[in-house]
């Protein structure tokens, strides 16, 4: 018997050990990510104010994959971890003065707290993580299209506790003003270098192998002796901590926080990146979000009038948000796993069969 | 009944199927005469029920002629071949988990070119398989694996085809019920309706099948008779390639 | 305020949603596709509606439905079509896209300010009996509700093609094989939830007599835990779901003291994840067909 | 085989019985008082019409489905209802009628997720699935993925995958549906090296070869009631089998006993 | 939206123009509430053009549509001033608005917005160079209780949008002051903009007869709020904000009477003013269309303040024009007199107009100041 590959390979394909692709499907996103803000930060100064939005994205993106894309469930709940984040970020970062005028209903510790950005930033992730955990053990026996509708109302329960609930922010539906800018664009890659680490470091881990395997047959995984709740809740909990980093991020960067925005266009856009790229890959995630970033970037300058030689390009106004989910359906269509089909940054490397050496008939 | 006209029921030439540009059959070329059992055996992966799935154009498949009774069924969308007369049971008990017995019987007769003597086919497959009576009313999906595959099976029936052709059929089996399949195959020839028969049961098919083409990497590599049944040396060739 | 007068409401709100539980529970039941654009779908039929009426209404009746059906179809041929194998969370997140796609059209098309008309200004009016302010439309609604889904239950258990439609829905492939018009029956689904659509479009539009971009969305989203909840496998438990979510949201606002009354949807919201934890499949959804090991 | 396949030290026992299986669907009875012995080191043949209900007493007996009445016991000792993957990691392992594998993981991670997930470090859980692909002769499968495969591969494969597990008891649900004679013959010798190993293995198939080739003792379902059970000649020779359920295939074994295929 | 947009926009910035940026909506959900006062804002540019500009020099206004999306604000506003805008124009509401006024603040640029009313908008959120040419809210909700006292309306219901915090404060402040003037509540109801509200209007109707119902809500909730009163059979007067303003809904309730809409301006032509009655005439002119609501004659006076300052500061330097700002003391705009505080940089004393729904068409009824302003927060 022979193995079948495509008769026309056109590029080489060097074959080498696991480890070394593993490490490879990390440095490539990290490369890419690196080399993108370089290149971003550099056109424009309204392309890096776009830039420290997409790398907030980024976070949150790759917080998503961190549970949907190992464990194949739904969840449309993920902006909630985000709220709580971005929550926490301004209530820790907000000076004290300006707390007291504009949530002057607050906990009187909450009030008075204030802690470095990056401190802030852990404590963001640790409530955003505890969130996800405890909602997790309750959630995680659902899945499929129940799981999405669980999760999604989640997300509607947080919003709406913390669009009313004056004692941990403003007035009924009211925004958060006054969030200082804590993170200078370098610092806003590290953090984002860091998640993506953290989350590939995940993906190579027992728990998440064990979790793709459960994600690919449910009946199949409890006769390997995989306990599915366990690893579903293990991915939910550290999702729900990246993405609210990714919230924490995205607040500062704001620097206005308001319920209200954690709505479902927000779940929409960074479901579209995710799947976009390809759900199933950590490589999906990175690729998706720049790519919607740059297209939502060029697509504004094209609504705001582009001059290329001459002759001005552009395009009616709110087309933008049109173009994007037109983009996703298309692709959704054509490619339904996704741009990197649901596979990491591999090319041109390939793993090397373990008994390369030993193989008759292998050609 | 078949048209006196012309014998020959099916004819394929230079079939070729491939996924994502890797060929899974490469240029089969056999034909099926009125009445005939044909049998194609192979060993896994060969591309038999490619084979038949290109046929039916129910994978994107390629051909210098495919016909049924004198109908060219190339680029015909594969409920149009399915109305034309050719009834395929696919590998693999496909029934309709949801749907009870009995309706996934009735939608058996959707093909069918004349809804005359539907009620006596319908006899007919209950006495093949009575379990299909018995658990008329349950949804489909809870039959054990053996007695769906019979679901299948009487379901084709039921669409009274000119050519029926079965994809591993004793997939999951139990022998006694086998030997009724391999018995149904003989009725069904001799209501005049040809049977294209894909077989792991080498032996069986073989000494059953008025011709059995061996195919192997997508090729036919052999053709048997049914006197090569009993030379066990020649079918475990025909197994391991040439 | 008396018990029945708020129980009367809260009927007349979990009505709405029904529908649009029904339409979606439809479409899911047979397709797997838990179509979100069901709220673009409505939005059009509304708009017609709304456009069409000062100038005749019954013009504008057949207008709503006949744009409801074509913008169902439309999906269907341009998108959902090329994604029959698809997972239902692939499919779902399309037709979010798609939801998106259509909100902003209409955004272009007609504006984001509301159009706004009276439409079957007969059926708003309340009357008064025995001390029960009774609105019309709200008996319209139930009314509605209960006829389409008898008979959209009648056409799929009972009809020759109800059962294609399901097999074609169950595997689309091997329906073909057995010679199912898959494509034709499909498109009959899409058809049904299209009217279906209409339905909810027509008493939403009567009800508030103006449509943005976004009408259809907040119907859509109920109906959709509604259908959810109910549970999806059975059309019956969907609409009941989603009645039981306008329901149970109407009384919690007419109840909830004060301060409480804020969270009326963070409750409405824990009850769904308290009622999913529960019973995974929804409550209705009957001992389910767990995939056999 | 390999060592490593040696029943797991520690988790101790010997007999794997299901005593007195009850279990009903609405209705329909797929076992009624059914009792079968997998003791370790050999292999134990179940077989049985379409519908005898095998299938279902795999399910019980691996922790997938729980009986309305009886039991499941090690060595006499009953266990207590939980879930599928504590069974799997007390030692029960199981194969599925239907594949049930991991479609988008390589052949070479379905079975090491299988080694991870009972207990093995990475490095141990590597060499063992190597060692089981080597042995399964999946070598040259290891880095496909495990969707498409055909169907002999798809089967070793699942093979593979419960052996990882370091069982004690692997029952397997037909695991030579859709061979072809050479790979059946195959799997004889795999089932025969398991028990020689020291495994209970519990074999289900409908390919009387393989059943009366490797067995050493052979239950036999009818209408989820025990038939019988006895050692291969005297299921073999039973009459009332002969004609309920081996039909021809009769034949076939007792040309098979005669060459004494091995 | 936008049809015949003036020649302004999207043309290259060069050293012969004096270029203002706007970070406004064109589409989205805050498009109804930007779109007037940036039209007439254009109008308004190409009338100082025509009379030669500033100093001789043409004003251009370059226009970046958000599309409401919040993640456009701050990125809009930098490719702006990196495109040389002298002041920044931004969105009708301050949560929505600020990360772009912010980076205008970070750039030291002039940040302005036709039509917020939330006192915030000024040093208290952080914009020092920032100014809003809007009438605050508190104003407003002192003008709707009062006329309501005007009309011995004595017993009140309070339906309150919960969405924004405009509303929010507009109930809270007309009901703070219209119990100062002796009224009484006897109910209060919160919902969400698209609630339907048939629970409170069951209530309403089982308790005692309103004289009026305040109504803090805005399109299209709270014509849905008005709907759902008219079609549960109550009849009471209704007194709404600038949220409701525009005859747009006005279709959805034939015959609706007895509502009260307290406004900048009459867009029916009706206004006491001659010049807002003028510039309607032009903008349907250009536009094809009236405005939809009274807040476009915030878009002219945006440029007059802008172009008062640069008078008095001689300089585009964003602290010098906000220096300037600060001297107006009753400046004379078309949306009424302006004055701006180094506390407050939003008017809250500006006369106001009411117009009432009769039959449903809009009327000017009377313009009123507030007696008494409560800056709540
Ligand atoms: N959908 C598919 N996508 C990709 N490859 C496929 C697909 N279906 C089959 N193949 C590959 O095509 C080849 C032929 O497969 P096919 O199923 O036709 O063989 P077969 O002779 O029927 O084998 P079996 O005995 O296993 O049924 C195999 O190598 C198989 O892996
Ligand atoms: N989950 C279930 N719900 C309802 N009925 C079931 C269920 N599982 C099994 N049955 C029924 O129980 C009986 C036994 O089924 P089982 O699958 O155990 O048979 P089997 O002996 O494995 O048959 P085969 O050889 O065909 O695989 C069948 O009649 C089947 O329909
Ligand atoms: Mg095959
Ligand atoms: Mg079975």
């Amino acid at each position: 018997m022979t193995i079948a590959q495509p008769a026309r390979s056109w590029m080489p394909r060097w074959v080498v050990p696991s480890p070394a692709v593993d490490l490879w499907t990390l440095v490539v996103p990290l490369v890419v990510v690196w080399l993108f803000s370089a290149f971003a930060s550099s056109v424009s100064q309204s392309a890096a104010i776009d830039l420290s939005y997409a790398l907030a994205n980024l976070m949150i993106v790759v917080g998503m994959w961190t549970f949907i894309g190992n464990s194949g469930v739904l969840s449309f709940g993920h902006i909630a971890f985000v709220a709580v984040g971005a929550w926490t970020m301004s209530l820790l970062t907000i000076s004290p003065v300006v707390k007291a005028s504009v949530m002057p209903e607050l906990f009187p510790w909450l009030s008075g707290a204030a802690v470095a950005p990056l401190i802030a930033l852990v404590i963001a992730a640790a409530v955003g993580g505890l969130l996800a955990l405890v909602s997790g053990l309750a959630l995680m026996r659902l899945h499929g299209l129940e799981a999405g509708i669980a999760t999604f109302a989640l997300l509607g329960l947080v919003v709406q506790v913390l669009t009313y609930w004056s004692s941990v922010g403003p007035k009924s539906g009211q925004s958060m003003t006054g969030i200082p800018q804590s993170f200078d664009l370098q610092t806003t890659l590290l953090i984002t270098l860091v998640v993506i680490t953290i989350a590939w470091t995940y993906g190579k881990s027992r728990s998440a192998r064990m979790l793709r395997a459960s994600r690919e047959s449910v009946v199949a995984a409890p006769g390997s002796g995989i306990r599915i709740t366990l690893h579903r809740v293990v991915a939910f909990a550290l999702s729900g901590a990246l993405a609210a980093i990714g919230g924490a991020v995205w607040a500062q960067t704001n620097r206005v926080v308001q319920a209200s925005q954690f709505s479902l266009d927000f779940t929409f856009t960074t479901m579209a990146m995710l799947v976009i790229g390809g759900m199933l890959s950590l490589w999906g995630a990175v690729v998706g979000t720049l790519l919607i970033s740059t297209l939502d970037h060029v697509l504004g300058l094209l609504e705001g009038g582009l001059h290329m030689g001459g002759v001005i390009v552009s395009l009616p106004a709110g087309s933008r948000l049109i173009v994007v989910a037109a983009v996703l359906v298309v692709v959704l269509i054509l490619r339904p796993s996704g741009i990197t089909g649901g596979r990491e940054a591999r090319w041109p490397l390939r793993p090397q069969n373990p008994f390369a050496s030993s193989l008759p008939g292998v050609k | 009944m078949v048209s006196t006209e012309s014998p020959r029921i099916l004819t394929v030439s230079d079939l070729r199927v491939s996924y994502r540009g890797v060929p899974a059959v490469s240029g089969v070329s056999f034909h099926i005469d009125a009445g005939e059992l044909v049998g194609i055996i192979g060993p896994n992966g060969a591309g038999k029920s490619s084979t038949l799935l290109g046929i039916v154009n129910a994978v994107r498949s390629d051909s210098s002629e495919t016909s049924l009774g004198g109908v060219d069924l190339r680029r015909m969308p594969p409920e149009r071949v399915a109305r034309t007369g050719l009834a395929l049971v696919p590998e693999g008990h496909h029934i309709f988990g949801r749907l009870s017995v009995r309706d996934n019987l009735r939608l058996g007769s959707t093909a069918r070119r004349d809804p005359r003597g539907l009620e006596e086919d319908l006899k007919w497959v209950i006495e093949l398989f009575p379990i299909l009576d018995e658990f008329a009313n349950r949804p489909a999906g809870l039959l054990s694996g053996g007695q769906q595959q019979q679901l299948a099976i009487g379901r084709a029936l039921l669409a009274n085809p000119i050519l029926l052709a079965l994809d591993e059929p004793s997939l999951g089996l139990s022998p006694t019920v086998v030997d009724t399949v391999f018995a149904a195959i003989a009725r069904i020839r001799e209501r005049g309706t040809a049977v294209l028969l894909v077989e792991q049961r080498a032996q069986q098919t073989v000494a059953a099948a008025d011709r059995t083409y061996v195919l192997n990497d997508g090729r036919i590599v052999m053709d048997l008779a049914p006197a090569d049944a009993a030379d066990s040396a020649l079918l475990m060739k025909a197994y391991l390639g040439s | 305020m008396p018990l029945l007068q708020s129980l009367f409401d809260a009927v007349s709100a979990g009505a709405v949603y029904a529908l649009a539980a029904l339409a979606i529970g439809l479409v899911f039941g047979v397709l797997r596709l838990a179509n979100f654009a069901i709220g673009e779908i409505i939005t059009g039929s509304a708009y017609a509606l709304i456009l069409i009426w000062p100038f005749s209404w019954p013009l504008a009746l057949v207008a709503s439905v006949v744009v409801a059906v074509a913008l169902s179809l439309l999906m269907d041929a341009a998108v959902f079509r090329w994604m029959r194998s698809q997972s239902p969370a692939t499919l779902l997140i399309a037709s979010f896209g798609l939801s998106i796609l259509l909100q902003r059209t209409y955004d272009g098309i007609f504006g984001t300010n509301v159009r706004t008309a009276s439409v079957a200004p007969a059926l708003t009016t309340s009357v008064t009996i025995g001390g029960l302010r009774i609105n019309l439309l709200a008996v319209v609604a139930v009314v509605l509700a209960v006829c389409l889904l008898v008979g959209v239950g009648l056409f799929l258990s009972q009809t020759r093609v109800g059962l294609q439609v399901q097999a074609a829905a169950a595997d689309f492939r091997i329906a073909r094989i057995l010679g199912i018009r898959s494509g034709v029956v499909i498109s009959l689904t899409f058809v049904i939830s299209g009217v279906l659509a209409a339905a909810v479009a027509f008493v939403l539009t009567a009800r508030s007599g103006a449509v943005d971009p976004t009408f259809g969305v907040q119907a859509t989203l109920f109906g959709l835990i509604g259908a959810v909840i109910g549970g999806l496998n059975r059309l019956g438990g969907a609409v009941v779901g989603g009645f039981a979510v306008g329901f149970v949201l109407s009384l919690f606002t007419a109840w909830l003291p004060g301060g409480l009354n804020d969270f009326r949807t963070a409750f409405v919201y824990l009850l769904v994840i308290v009622v999913l934890v529960i019973v995974p499949n929804g409550v209705f959804a009957g001992r389910t067909l767990k995939e056999r090991a | 085989m390999t060592d490593r396949l040696a029943p797991g030290a520690g988790r101790g026992g010997g007999l794997l019985q299901g005593h007195g299986i009850t279990r009903s669907y609405r209705g329909v009875k797929a076992l009624q008082n059914v009792t079968i012995d997998v003791p370790l080191g050999r292999v134990t043949g179940l077989i049985g019409a379409n519908g005898a209900g095998k299938s279902t007493l795999v399910n019980i007996l691996s922790g997938y489905d729980r009986p309305n009445g009886g039991g499941v016991f090690i060595d006499g000792g009953e266990l207590p209802r939980e879930s599928a993957e504590r069974r799997t990691r007390r030692g029960i392992a199981r194969t599925f009628q239907h594949g049930h594998l991991y479609p988008r993981l390589t052949v070479l991670e379905n079975v090491t997720v299988a080694a991870l997930a009972c207990g093995l470090s990475r490095r141990e859980g590597r060499s063992l699935a190597l060692a089981l692909l080597a042995e399964l002769q999946l070598e040259e499968w290891a880095m496909h993925d495990a969707d498409h495969l055909p169907h002999g591969v798809e089967r070793r494969l699942g093979v593979a995958r419960a052996l990882a597990t370091r069982p004690n008891w692997v029952l397997f649900d037909e695991p030579a549906a859709g061979l072809n004679d050479g790979e059946a013959e195959h799997f004889r010798d795999t089932m025969r090296a398991l028990a020689t190993r020291g495994l209970g293995v519990l074999l289900i198939d409908h390919n009387m070869p393989l059943i009366f080739g490797s067995c050493d003792h052979i239950f036999v379902l009818g209408a989820g009631l025990n038939v019988m059970d006895g050692s291969p000649d005297s299921v073999r020779t039973d009459p009332r089998l002969a004609a309920s359920y081996l039909g021809n295939a009769a034949q076939q074994i007792a040309e098979g006993a005669e060459h004494g295929v091995d | 939206v936008s049809t015949a947009a003036p020649s302004t926009d999207n043309s290259t910035a060069t050293s012969d123009t004096i270029l203002l940026g706007a970070v406004m909506a064109e589409t989205g959900f805050m498009s109804p509430f930007d779109t007037p006062a940036l039209n007439s804002l254009r109008i308004a540019i190409d009338e100082l053009n025509g009379a030669g500009g500033i100093d001789g020099t043409p004003v251009e206004l370059r226009v970046i549509d958000t599309g409401s999306d919040l993640e456009k604000y701050a990125p809009s506003a930098q490719t702006l001033i990196d495109a040389g805008a002298k002041a920044i124009i931004v969105t009708c509401d301050y949560d929505i608005s600020s990360p772009a006024a912010l980076v205008a603040e970070q750039a030291g640029v002039l940040n302005v917005s036709p039509c917020v009313g939330d006192t915030i908008y000024g040093p208290r959120g952080g914009l020092d160079i920032g100014f809003s040419l809007g009438n605050a809210t508190p104003g407003e909700a002192s003008v709707m209780a009062e006329f309501a006292d005007s009309k011995s309306w004595t017993n009140a219901v309070f339906l309150t949008d919960t969405s924004l915090k405009y509303t929010q404060s507009q109930c809270a402040i007309a009901r703070e002051r219209f119990l100062e003037l002796g009224g009484t509540e006897i109910a209060g109801y919160d919902y969400v903009q698209g609630e339907n509200i048939s629970e409170a209007v069951s209530s309403i109707a089982a308790g005692p007869a309103p004289d009026v119902i305040f109504n803090c809500g805005y399109s299209p909730g709270g014509a849905q709020v008005a709907k759902d009163l008219r079609d549960g059979g109550i009849a009471a007067p209704i007194v709404s904000g600038f949220g409701m303003d525009g005859t747009f809904w006005l279709d959805s309730i034939p015959g609706l009477t007895d509502y009260y809409v307290v406004t900048f301006a009459s867009t029916a032509g009706d206004d006491p003013d001659p010049a807002v009655n003028d510039l309607a005439t032009v903008y349907e002119q250009t536009y094809g269309a009236r405005p939809t609501v009274g807040s476009f004659v915030t878009g002219p006076s945006t440029l007059d303040a802008i172009v008062t300052a640069h008078e008095v500061a001689q300089s585009w330097d964003g602290k010098a024009l906000a220096d300037a700002f600060l001297t107006f003391d009753g400046l004379e705009l078309l949306a009424g007199p302006t004055t701006f505080t180094p506390e407050l940089h939003v008017n809250v004393d500006r006369p106001q107009r009411v117009l009432v729904v009769e039959d449903g068409a809009l009327k000017f009824v009377e313009r009123r100041a507030p007696e008494k302003v409560i800056l709540g927060d």
